[in-house]
């Protein structure tokens, strides 16, 4: 048995959680003293607690669970950091890219059954269904839904992710996005345009499935073009890099990544075979939605994320995507298992004519973007940003500082002007989410909980602490094995 | 004095109430009836061949051999230096340049047109980064890229200018400043914008592909494309606010590379000058202060109408540029510029500062009472000329003017 | 007479005095502990201690 | 001039972020010129114009920022090139800058870590339950813990200890109220002189009561090291008291160890006193309410904390310090001489468990039967924790009496009110209630106690009785409570003031036998008829 | 139900969407308004605004267009809504807590900072001072001014400046003020109450302020007015005002007013303004005799006597007996005082009572009918010295903020063979040196045995920073005889020197 002898020589300095009446001696004394604002961590229960000390590191004990962690962790954040996504083309149809689908419909979030989607989820199935042709009314295509006929799988789980409901059927043209460091590919729908009425927002109307096709017929073939076009394709990185310095957070907020992305295909487009017209309406499109880049920040983070997956012991969240009803997250070195919890409502501002009362929980794989350590991480990028919580710019400098604290690291490829460009913080631990009881902050839109309304508002909203709570102790017994 | 208080109202609401468009680009002989042969109009307050510095001489020369005056360098500088040509402030015909501010008969200018007041401002199209007349460059690739802007460039964005029945420029700059623009030493986002407002039109009106994208491409390179339009429009929105007596209200801000001069509403065209300063700031790898020129260009009329150094809270990545402060503290150049300004200008907000106004209407008394002078961003030109930029960053205002200025308005005013 | 009507000065003992401090930076903390609101001037001398330059603006109405 | 250059392989900056830290290296190393650029084919011309290309840059993508840094002495490039790449990371923004003021307060052990300044030991008073997972943290970061939270799981409590030990940390606790570290008082401690005497202990009240006396003896505390009360179990095995043993051990400036224990279990007081044997340094032993047993060689057995005080001082070379065995007698006699006939039982009213099994262990050893919430031996425990019997001695910090408020020794309530119903029993001889001063403790006990003590004297005088209180106080005079304040305010409420918990005992249980004897001599007289 | 849209498009002005949002949420929050919208006018952004009845039918609007829309239950509601919407869109923007670090650099700037600022405190050298004043009037702000050494001219015309625009000029060289219990300048911590003070004189200001404090009654304000309103070339233009603010103010019930012995024609002007109020006054023209007074009036030539008046003949220090503590004093053959004051009028007061005494006195600060010292002679005369006069204090600061100025002065008298008594004050409160018994006690610690007797008074209360009786005991501690008021320290001067001579 060891003694510590060190613990007499040493000046003693001490760090105090609980009564704080106990401090007044340390104080008296001089002693260096920092007094923590303890609460109990994740959700409060003693086992939790007990099972996440059971994680934590120890740089005299490489054996310990912790300290495989660890390493497991340096991994994980190289691969994140070292990740080269680049836009390399365009798939016609995502039945390309997978070919056996078959009747099957991609969502976001994690896995669901149709009985349990939202609305907007099960509005947007029906407008797949539609265009798909699989159907030919929506009352058609909600029984084909009903009676089993479709299968659905969580995008993630086909290194695609979808914004909001996340629809991906196989007809959808697809971003693809490569990570050169790995060579793995991520794939995206694109943005539609067309204001409310959005499929990914729940709609199926007619002229939402017409702007499906159009999206098929015109944007995919041009901007598949446009990116042949430049040669070794577009490097996302240093683009949306560059858009952090331009107010974006690349999550709530891509006006000037779509603005770099516009100039970037401009030439491209120009100097193809495309007809003029064709050139025209798609140059149209991208220049009057400026969440466009939405989709290729996705993908770019999900080629990065996916690279970090499946490190053995890492407790790093990979994946955060919500279904309109659970949230759930994958962690790095808990490969096929999801960790889920009820979605919340998202905090901010609405548009005219709707409040909270219409608000569907949380929904999409956008939050792949926070996973990634942009969105509400690089939310000192984007002051204008905080305005949906009514915070003022001091408030978005704050998101970004406190989201340092779950995360093991800093991108220094996304770095945060107001911060004097330190870089956003990056890898969410879930062991520090659970130590801090800090829960995640995600940008977000807000869908209509009935299908088809479409975006009612944005503003911001928390994973909550089941998932990083369950995670902890799937680690724990993971490891005890 | 109430005289002063109404006059600064009435030049402030002129300022504000300026609707800036591109509305051509056209060479300067057709636009300017008093530019003749032999004629160069230049940066800052007036000044004479043997006051100029290394970089004005340089481009006066390139200028004399790109209007076909003299066949070559040395020709051309025995030709300004034997008084053979006129030179003249571009202030004084409506017009702007940045650094060197060269502009001749033959150049295309750009087009501004303030539709509330129906004048016009012109400045030149930006020649991109590199060797450049603006910075007193004057070699043969200098000259051919002046050609190219003239006879493809600016006929093409011209026509696509027209049809696209001009630009308004105000919704773009204030895009820019919720994108990380200051409008000055940074102008990405504006010409980002730019380009997608003006590419459909190019496409539309130009019909041979390889000329359409060289020109894309060039603009498409040039993150600073947007700056002499920019510059423009500062001369077209502050032009209508001269001359208002009483008005204490800054409308010239401008230096030559040897001087610093102001005008200021309420005197008219009378010019107020000193020597001009070092800019403070960050340099090219290979480069110190020991190679900058002193400040240079008409481009301080950008901070006349409250952007470059005054919205600098607006692009912390510029405030990276001055050396002394952090990123972070961006926001204390935009409130300190607040404190000699009349006003913010509500149209163009800043979302770091929670969207306050970029601070408007700068007035003398203000300047000099507090000793805070106007912070303008800057480009570092090397002090020989021909070598171009070397460097970024800020430089001040010399208080000297604004002080000669209050006697001046003292004196006007009958008050001593 | 209403209290809006009065001349400010004889409505200054009701009002909350709020405080620019020109000057000596000790005041402020006193003023600060009082819980009244100050703001402290990085004051220099106007016009660069050239009281003429001063007395002329002054007279123009800084 | 020496050329360095190296490649940051696929990381995008903008130029003027490098040209800040360009500017910032340069600044901060002294270095003669660093120039950073992406690696593009316009700037590697640009870097052979200059004769800055080196071998290292040619295979740069356009993706990649290229480093180049020149000075003639290596050490000043090594030390740019390190900077430059904490640079392009990023700082973190510095403590105590209005920033960093900004966030919320630390929550966690290991952002306490993180800002605080070289921690080195963990102060843990959080619920029992969560308790060994924050000392589990501590400890794998490297800190030493104090851990005041009772209730731990003793498998908890085992884990953290096993780790400890194999870090060679220091667990005191759980359920370790006090502890001097370096001078630093942790949790309830008393204000003490540093001296040469180390101690360990597994009672709390223990440990200050002996640390106390030790102080007012002259002498003074190099390292007061609680273990917990569960350590000496045999479920836990000592754990820390030998850890605690070997570091005062190697202590220089420890010249005397005592140790304060209830009775470890029977292998694990085998090992401790094999232990304390070979340390080369005297060691005073006290197991309180523990079989006696014979000093031998360096080690030396007391029975009670004042023996326990007055052995090590006297070890410690000081002096001989004398005892008060005679004032104590003088004491009970003078009680005794108002007392009733009827008034022949003890009371012991403790806030410190110490003391309450000290009291038993005197008390017994004088035979007499004590009751107890906290007995000795189980067949002694009182069937109803609200209603004294006979000799009673009463922990009143124990569970029972603390659960959903705060221990006596912050709040007198339970004590006063127990202290009332005392009063009104007329059987009873004296009261015994301890005092307890130091940080953490009551700010003014005597205050909340005295007049307590005056009601509790004038009902039983209301009775037709006198009803003694004898009242010590653990305490220095460089307590925050200021110690003699104390006992003149208990004392003018009537108290009487004995110096020590030990003498306290003794003086109680010196009445009590008088009261017996008086019985006897009555019974006696009335037999023979010789009294009425 | 009615319902009224209104709609109003602002071409080609570009806004942050999520700063509209706001702007919409605060816009529909005004009374009446049912919905309001302030978007970009994109065919999206049109499309909602329609389908929420926001937009008018058939506008033409573009996407560079800002369009607000109310629709409200009223037109005079939505038109409200919709003028305050462009208000606030035009409304220059005052930034939060990042402005914490940033500092102004002119008054004009602090005030744009933070609008409710209405006093301005200058404390600039005296050449700077009267155009700072300038630029805070014509701010509106009231101004109290510190600074001294500002010429007669720049006062006038900055007082005239001051009346014309309703505003209160207190200064130059005003040393105090307490408005609504904000201390301006050197001030000490009163309790509130219903007694007002004019003053001419900081240091009586302050002392009357403590005087009454410590009583037991409270002040409502003290208003400051310069140590020359009451000469003939201002007229007492502050001093007026004033009175005209007491008037009005509803908290005050009797007024203070203390100055020096104003001009004749401005004493006249100011009695009758008196004598017209409804209040009950006090008036301390210290040193002289009895003036003639209007009815509600009272008069003392001494500061503890105005304080006295003022509480209703309530005695302050009743049982401090002078005789009774100079009778226990052991006796000395010498006979001189001399006075070390850092308060000017503290100072004057004295005068007034040792002269009043029958006592011989010269000073620096000599008031009517004392000897001015260094003009004659002073041989055998009492020497009372106000420390802070500017021989004094030319380059160092006043002693009330630095006591060692008065330390050499201490020093040389504690040694004077010919001196019985060494009479000081000790200025506490806000401004004013953090420990002065502290200080004092060090210096008189070095005093031989037979040193002259050090008698004192504190004005400060028991809520200053420094703490009255925590700096009395200090002093007691230190050998010093504390009286309850500097009068009584004076009369206990009087009574030693009495004492020793008979």
């Amino acid at each position: 048995m060891n003694a510590a002898p060190s613990t007499l020589q040493n000046k003693t300095s001490v760090i105090s959680l609980g009564a704080s009446d106990l401090d007044r001696g340390v104080e008296s004394s001089g002693a260096p003293l920092v007094r923590l604002q303890w609460q109990p961590v994740g959700d409060g229960s003693p086992e939790v607690a007990w099972s996440l000390a059971q994680l934590v590191g120890d740089t005299t004990d490489a054996d310990c669970l912790g300290s495989r962690i660890d390493r497991a962790n340096a991994e994980v954040l190289e691969r994140i950091l070292t990740a080269q996504p680049v836009w390399v083309d365009i798939a016609a149809h995502a039945s390309e890219v997978w070919p056996d689908m078959g009747r099957t419909l991609l969502h976001a979030g994690p896995p669901i059954a149709w009985n349990d989607m939202c609305g907007p989820m099960k509005g947007a199935v029906l407008g797949a269904i539609l265009y798909e042709n699989w159907a030919t009314s929506p009352r058609e295509a909600e029984q084909l839904a009903a009676s089993g006929g479709i299968r659905f799988a969580p995008c993630h789980e086909f290194g695609a992710v979808g914004p909001m409901t996340g629809i991906i059927s196989p007809s959808m043209p697809l971003f693809v996005v490569e990570n050169k460091t790995k060579g793995n590919r991520a794939y995206a729908p694109m943005m539609e345009s067309g204001g409310a009425k959005t499929l990914r927002f729940g709609a199926f109307a007619p002229e939402v499935i017409e702007g499906l096709k159009l999206i098929e017929t015109v944007l995919a073939p041009c901007l598949k073009a446009a990116v042949t076009g430049i040669d070794g394709g577009l490097p996302l990185k240093p683009l949306m890099s560059q858009s952090l310095h331009m107010g974006d957070d690349v999550h709530n907020r891509n006006t000037a990544a779509t603005l770099l992305l516009y100039r970037a295909v401009t030439e491209s487009l120009l100097k193809s075979s495309i007809s003029r017209d064709l050139v025209h309406e798609t140059l149209r499109t991208i220049g009057a939605d400026d969440m466009f880049f939405l989709s290729l920040s996705m993908a770019a983070c999900k080629a990065t994320m996916d690279a970090a997956h499946g490190v053995p012991f890492s407790s790093i969240v990979t994946a955060m995507a919500r279904n309109g009803v659970n949230v759930g997250i994958r962690v790095s070195g808990l490969d096929g298992q999801w960790f889920v919890g009820p979605a919340d409502i998202p905090v901010g501002l609405f548009l005219p004519g709707f409040s909270e009362a219409d608000a569907n929980p949380d929904i999409g794989d956008s939050a792949i973007t926070e996973t990634a350590g942009l969105g509400a991480f690089a939310m000192a990028a984007a002051p204008a940003m905080v305005q949906f919580v009514g915070g003022t710019p001091q408030d978005a400098l704050r998101y970004s500082r406190e989201m340092a604290h779950v995360t093991i690291g800093r991108n220094p490829g996304f770095t945060l002007p107001m911060l004097d460009f330190i870089g956003a913080p990056v890898g969410i631990d879930v062991r520090k989410v659970v130590d801090e009881s800090m829960r995640p902050v995600i940008n977000t839109a807000t869908a209509h909980k009935e299908p088809g309304m479409g975006i009612i508002g944005a503003g911001v909203v928390q994973a909550p602490m089941k998932c990083f709570v369950d995670a902890v102790g799937a680690l724990a017994t993971t490891g005890a094995r | 004095m109430k005289l002063i208080e109404d006059a600064n109202q009435q030049a402030l609401g002129r300022i504000l109430e300026g609707e800036p468009r591109l509305i051509d680009i056209v060479p300067a002989r057709q636009l300017i009836p008093g530019l003749r042969e032999r004629m160069i109009l230049h940066a800052g307050p007036p000044i004479s061949w043997d006051r100029m510095c290394g970089p004005m001489r340089g481009a006066v020369a390139g200028a004399i051999v790109f209007e076909g005056w003299a066949q070559d360098l040395p020709t051309a500088t025995k030709l300004a230096a034997s008084g053979e040509i006129e030179f003249h402030p571009n202030h004084h015909f409506g017009a702007v340049g940045p650094m060197t501010g060269m502009t001749t008969m033959s150049m295309p200018l750009f087009v501004v047109e303030n539709a509330r007041f129906s004048n016009r401002a012109y400045c030149a199209i930006n020649e991109g980064l590199g060797k450049v007349m603006r910075f007193g460059g004057n070699d043969a690739s200098v000259l051919k890229r002046l050609a190219w802007l003239r006879d493809v460039f600016g006929p093409t964005l011209g026509k696509a200018i027209r049809a696209a029945g001009g630009v308004d420029l105000k919704s773009i700059v204030a895009r820019g400043l919720s994108m990380g623009d200051e409008l000055h030493q940074r102008n990405l986002a504006c010409s980002s914008v730019f380009l997608r407002e003006i590419a459909p039109w190019m496409a539309r009106t130009s019909t041979d592909n390889a000329v359409l994208a060289e020109c894309l491409a060039f603009i498409g390179q040039n993150d600073q494309f947007f700056l002499n339009i920019a510059m423009a429009m500062g001369k077209a929105i502050t032009d209508p606010a001269n001359g208002i007596r009483g008005s204490t209200i800054v409308t010239t801000m401008c230096r030559n590379g040897t001087d610093f001069g102001i005008r200021v509403s309420g005197l008219g065209e009378q010019w107020f000058t000193a020597p001009v300063e070092m800019p403070e700031g960050l340099y090219f790898a290979g480069y110190s202060e020991k190679d900058a020129n002193p400040d240079m260009g008409d481009s301080a009329i950008v901070e006349t109408i409250g952007l470059g150094g005054f919205a600098m809270a607006a692009a912390p990545a510029v405030a990276g540029f001055v050396g002394a402060g952090a990123p972070s503290e961006a926001g204390n150049f935009t409130r300190s510029m607040g404190e000699i300004t009349v006003a913010q200008n509500p149209e163009w907000t800043i979302a770091a500062m929670d969207f306050a106004g970029v601070p408007t209407g700068i007035d003398i008394r203000l300047v000099v009472d507090s000793g805070v002078v106007p912070v303008i961003n800057t480009g570092i030109a090397h002090r020989e000329p021909g070598i171009g930029q070397v460097g970024a960053g800020v430089v001040k205002a010399p208080l000297a003017c604004f002080q000669q200025a209050i006697v001046a308005i003292a004196k006007d005013l009958g008050v001593s | 007479m209403t209290d809006q009507d009065r001349p400010q000065y004889q409505q200054l003992l009701a009002r909350k005095v709020e405080v620019v401090n020109v000057g000596l930076e000790g005041f402020v903390k006193d003023l600060r502990d009082c819980d009244i609101g100050v703001v402290h001037v990085d004051w220099k001398p106007s016009a660069g201690g050239d009281p003429q330059m001063a007395a002329l603006l002054a007279k123009l109405g800084v | 001039m020496a050329i360095q250059s190296s490649i940051k392989a696929n990381l995008y900056k903008d130029s003027v972020s490098l040209m800040r830290i360009s500017q910032v290296t340069v600044a901060r190393t002294g270095v003669q010129r660093v120039t950073l650029l992406m690696g593009t084919r316009s700037n590697k011309e640009f870097l052979q114009q200059a004769g800055l290309m080196g071998p290292a840059l040619e295979g740069a993508k356009p993706g990649d920022i290229m480093i180049v840094v020149a000075d003639d002495a290596g050490e000043k490039r090594a030390a740019a090139e390190q900077e430059i790449h904490s640079l392009i990371v990023g700082e973190e923004p510095k403590g105590g800058s209005a920033e960093a003021a900004a966030d919320a307060p630390p929550r966690s052990i290991s952002r306490g870590v993180a800002i605080a300044d070289h921690a080195d030991l963990a102060m843990i008073s959080v619920p029992g339950p969560y308790a060994a997972a924050e000392a589990l943290k501590a400890l794998r970061r490297g800190l030493n813990v104090l851990l005041f939270s009772d209730n731990v799981p003793i498998e908890q409590e085992q884990a953290i200890k096993r780790v400890a030990a194999r870090k060679g940390l220091l667990v005191m606790g759980p359920d370790c109220g006090t502890a001097i570290i370096n001078g630093v008082p942790l949790g309830f401690a008393n204000v003490v002189r540093r001296g040469a005497i180390g101690l360990v202990g597994a009672s709390g009240t223990g440990l200050q009561e002996v640390m106390c006396q030790i102080h007012r003896h002259g002498q003074g505390i190099s390292q007061a090291i609680g273990t917990g009360s569960h350590d000496v179990s045999s479920e836990v095995g000592g754990i820390t008291m030998l850890q605690g043993l070997d570091l005062l051990a190697a202590d220089a400036q420890t010249k005397v160890v005592a140790i304060v224990s209830k009775p470890p279990a029977g292998d694990v007081q085998k090992r401790v006193i094999e232990r304390a044997g070979a340390i080369g340094k005297p060691v005073v032993i006290c197991f309180l309410g523990g079989e006696p047993a014979a000093s031998a060689g360096n080690v030396h057995r007391t029975s009670s904390l004042e023996e326990t005080a007055r052995q090590a001082v006297a070890l410690a070379g000081e002096r001989q310090p004398g005892g008060d065995e005679q004032s104590i007698e003088a004491l009970a006699t003078r009680v005794c001489a108002s007392l009733a006939p009827s008034q022949r039982y003890l009371r012991g009213l403790y806030s410190g468990g110490t003391f309450c099994s000290e009291a038993q262990t005197i008390w017994r050893a004088a035979g007499l039967r004590v009751r107890s919430n906290a007995p000795l031996a189980e067949a002694d425990r009182l069937a109803d924790v609200e209603a004294s019997q006979g000799h009673t001695a009463i922990d009143l910090g124990s569970d029972e009496f603390t659960v959903g408020r705060p221990h006596p020794m912050i709040d007198h309530g339970v004590r006063i009110e127990r202290l009332l119903k005392e009063a009104d029993d007329s059987t009873v001889a004296c009261i015994v209630l301890d005092v307890v001063l130091g940080y953490g403790s009551h700010p003014n006990p005597a205050e909340m106690l005295a007049p307590a003590i005056r009601r509790a004297k004038a009902a039983a005088r209301g009775q037709g009785r006198e009803l003694p209180v004898i009242c010590f106080v653990c305490g220095t005079d460089t307590d925050p409570q200021a110690y003699e304040t104390q006992k003149a305010m208990l004392a003018d409420a009537g108290a009487e003031l004995v110096g020590s918990s030990t003498g306290a005992a003794r003086a109680a249980q010196a009445i009590a036998s008088r009261m017996a004897a008086d019985d006897n001599a009555t019974a006696r007289r009335v037999m023979q008829g010789g009294e009425r | 139900m009615n319902v009224v849209v209104l709609n109003e498009v602002r071409k080609g002005f570009y806004l942050d969407s999520v700063a509209l949002m706001r702007l919409s949420r605060e816009v529909a929050g005004s009374p009446g308004v049912i919905e309001a919208a302030l978007m970009m006018g994109t065919p999206s952004n049109a499309a909602i605004m329609r389908n929420a009845g926001l937009l008018e039918e058939g506008s033409a609007i573009k996407g560079n267009d800002l369009v607000i829309a109310v629709k409200a239950e009223s037109e005079a509601a939505a038109r409200e809504a919709l003028d305050n919407a462009i208000k606030s869109l035009d409304k220059p923007k005052t930034q939060g807590e990042a402005q914490a670090a940033w500092r102004p650099h002119s008054i004009a700037a602090a005030v744009k900072a933070r609008p409710e600022i209405n006093l301005a405190l200058i404390s600039v050298p005296g050449e700077f001072a009267a155009a700072e004043a300038r630029k805070a009037l014509n701010r509106g702000l009231h101004v109290l001014m510190f600074s001294d050494n500002v010429s007669l001219e720049d006062e006038l015309s900055l007082k005239q400046q001051a009346r014309a625009a309703g505003l209160l000029m207190m200064g130059p060289d005003c040393g105090t003020a307490v408005i609504g219990g904000a201390p301006l300048a050197f001030a000490n911590k009163l309790t509130r109450g219903r007694i007002g003070i004019v003053g001419a004189s900081g240091t009586g200001t302050q002392e009357i302020s403590c005087l009454i404090s410590e009583a037991g009654a409270g002040i409502s304000h003290a208003i400051g007015v310069g140590g020359r309103d009451l000469k003939k070339d201002i007229g007492g233009i502050t001093t007026l005002m004033a009175i005209d603010a007491f008037d009005a103010d509803p908290e005050t019930d009797h007024v203070v007013l203390i100055s020096k012995p104003p001009h004749p024609d401005v004493a006249k002007s100011v009695l009758e303004r008196i004598g017209r109020s409804r209040k009950s006054y006090t008036v301390c023209f210290i040193g002289a005799s009895e003036v003639q007074l209007p009815p509600n009036a009272r008069f003392s030539p001494t500061l503890k006597g105005a304080a006295e008046l003022a509480l209703g003949h309530h005695q302050i220090g009743a049982d401090f007996d002078a005789n009774a503590v100079a009778s226990r004093l052991p006796r000395s053959g010498r006979g001189g005082i001399e006075g070390l004051f850092a308060g000017g009028t503290l100072c004057a007061e004295a005068q007034v009572i040792l002269a009043a005494a029958g006592r011989k006195v010269a000073s620096n600060a000599a008031i009517p009918g004392v000897l001015k010292l260094g003009v004659e002679p002073s041989g055998g005369r009492d020497r009372l010295i106000d420390l802070g006069d500017d021989e004094y204090t030319r380059g160092r600061p006043h002693p009330m903020i630095d006591p060692s100025v008065r330390d050499e002065a201490l020093r040389a008298a504690l040694k004077n063979r010919d001196l019985s008594v060494i009479l000081l004050d000790l200025v506490l409160g806000y401004g004013a040196h953090a420990d002065p018994a502290e200080h004092l006690a060090k210096i008189a610690a070095d005093r031989g045995p037979d040193a002259p007797v050090l008698v004192a008074s504190v004005v400060g209360t028991e809520q200053d920073p420094q703490g009255r009786s925590a700096q009395i005991r200090k002093l007691e501690q230190a050998g010093f005889i504390v009286a309850p008021s500097n009068a009584q320290a004076c009369e206990l001067a009087v009574a030693i020197v009495q004492n020793a001579g008979r």
